[in-house]
């Protein structure tokens, strides 16, 4: 299955990229997700570890399943305000 | 919940706007938008015949951070996922306090020294409710609103603030 | 201590003002004023490159209190006394937390409902300080300044406003 | 000697009088003043009880000396804000 993933602030520049589409097995979670954007994405593999996921509007954990065409966000640490 | 929902993008698809009047009749509004805040139209919205306070609060960009001179800020936002945790924020402070009126307003894009890049309005019967909403407000946002400041400095180049995370 | 001492009168002779700018250059005001407050012209000035945060209190006439419906309240002060007890509040809130700027407005004569009859607007590096600051000015304000509030009900008549007065 | 005592709020209204002089012996305080200004104006003797005065601009307690031509200031229970 594919899932898109949105890529923001020091993570978009570093990948020179705002979006991706990643194919991982049914059943993936997004701690698989993660691991496959790692891969895929060397310039941020260093900071994966210390950002969040987000399905659609939601934060999620490592162990939420993914859905057929999900639309995830990688949400490095925030500093709105 | 909402009793009615609104979101608009203007012209240049910059701004956007999700408000809603709670069952009270009293008003929720949360803004994201690239252009300076409008703190008077804000201040006009807070307020209510049955508040007795009014508290703002202003984020504003400040010049010198620990001994380096920012020229400007860059703020980012994952538009869609903030709208919706700026609103859940508002809805939680109304349950933790009996509010009339809350608004948060959020810049995205370039903010200039001395600017805003965010404004939270509360208002409520009594002063200690507003009060304690707006810091609350203003907490939770920093921690759980995917909004993103990058600082860019006088001396020339930038760094995105990401608190916590090893950027080598 | 003050660097600088301003007094003025307005034709009317219903408005004074008393400002000061503190040693660190940072502005200091308190202001009596029959005239509606000018809360931008509060918020420019409260506003500093060095400030990070800025709070606003406004206290606003409630329309209803305890059941009953208020048409407008009329304000009265002991107006040397007030501005010097406003002052020494700043000087105090200046004390206790590190602030950038710091202001206090009370309106005097008639304020309608939903009109501010008190704005404190208080800026600092860091939002804690001005959310504190704020809240322990008006805290005090309402306990020490030589004012007055008349409620002026709807239904006629109105009543001087003195907790803990036993007015038979 | 003369002091000088503005009224305000409900003292004002009760006596309708803005402003006193009143004659005391020297070396009186303001706990003789209170006591005079009830005599002197039987409208508000009820509430001088609950009333704090100030000299200047300064409160004042019921000890505290007066001098010749003091400005004093009966100050009802504050509600501004």
């Amino acid at each position: 299955m594919k899932v898109r993933v949105r890529l923001f602030a020091v993570a978009r520049e570093l990948s020179s990229c705002d979006s991706l589409e990643i194919e991982l097995p049914e059943g993936s979670t997004i701690g698989d997700l993660r691991a496959a954007v790692a891969k895929r994405v060397p310039a941020i593999q260093e900071i994966l570890p210390g950002v969040m996921f987000a399905i659609g509007t939601s934060y999620a954990s490592n162990k939420t399943p993914l859905e057929p065409d999900a639309e995830v966000a990688c949400i490095p640490p925030v500093s709105g305000g | 919940m909402p009793r009615s929902l609104a979101s608009r993008r203007s012209a240049e698809g910059r701004i956007k706007r999700l408000a809603w009047l709670a069952d009270s009749g009293s008003l929720n509004m949360v803004e994201i938008t690239s252009e300076p805040i409008d703190i008077p139209a804000l201040l006009a919205a807070a307020g209510s015949p049955r508040a007795g306070a009014v508290v703002l609060f202003l984020g504003t960009t400040r010049e010198w951070t620990e001994g380096r001179r920012t020229a400007w800020l860059d703020y980012e936002c994952y538009d869609a996922m903030a709208l919706q945790v700026l609103s859940e924020l508002e809805a939680e402070a109304r349950e933790r306090w009996q509010l009339e009126n809350c608004e948060i307003v959020h810049r995205v894009g370039r903010v200039n020294i001395g600017e805003p890049s965010v404004a939270i309005a509360v208002s409520s019967a009594h002063r200690q409710s507003a009060f304690e909403a707006g810091q609350w407000l203003i907490d939770r946002l920093k921690v759980v609103a995917p909004i993103w400041k990058k600082e860019n400095w006088s001396e020339g180049g930038g760094e995105w603030v990401h608190p916590g995370l090893n950027l080598s």
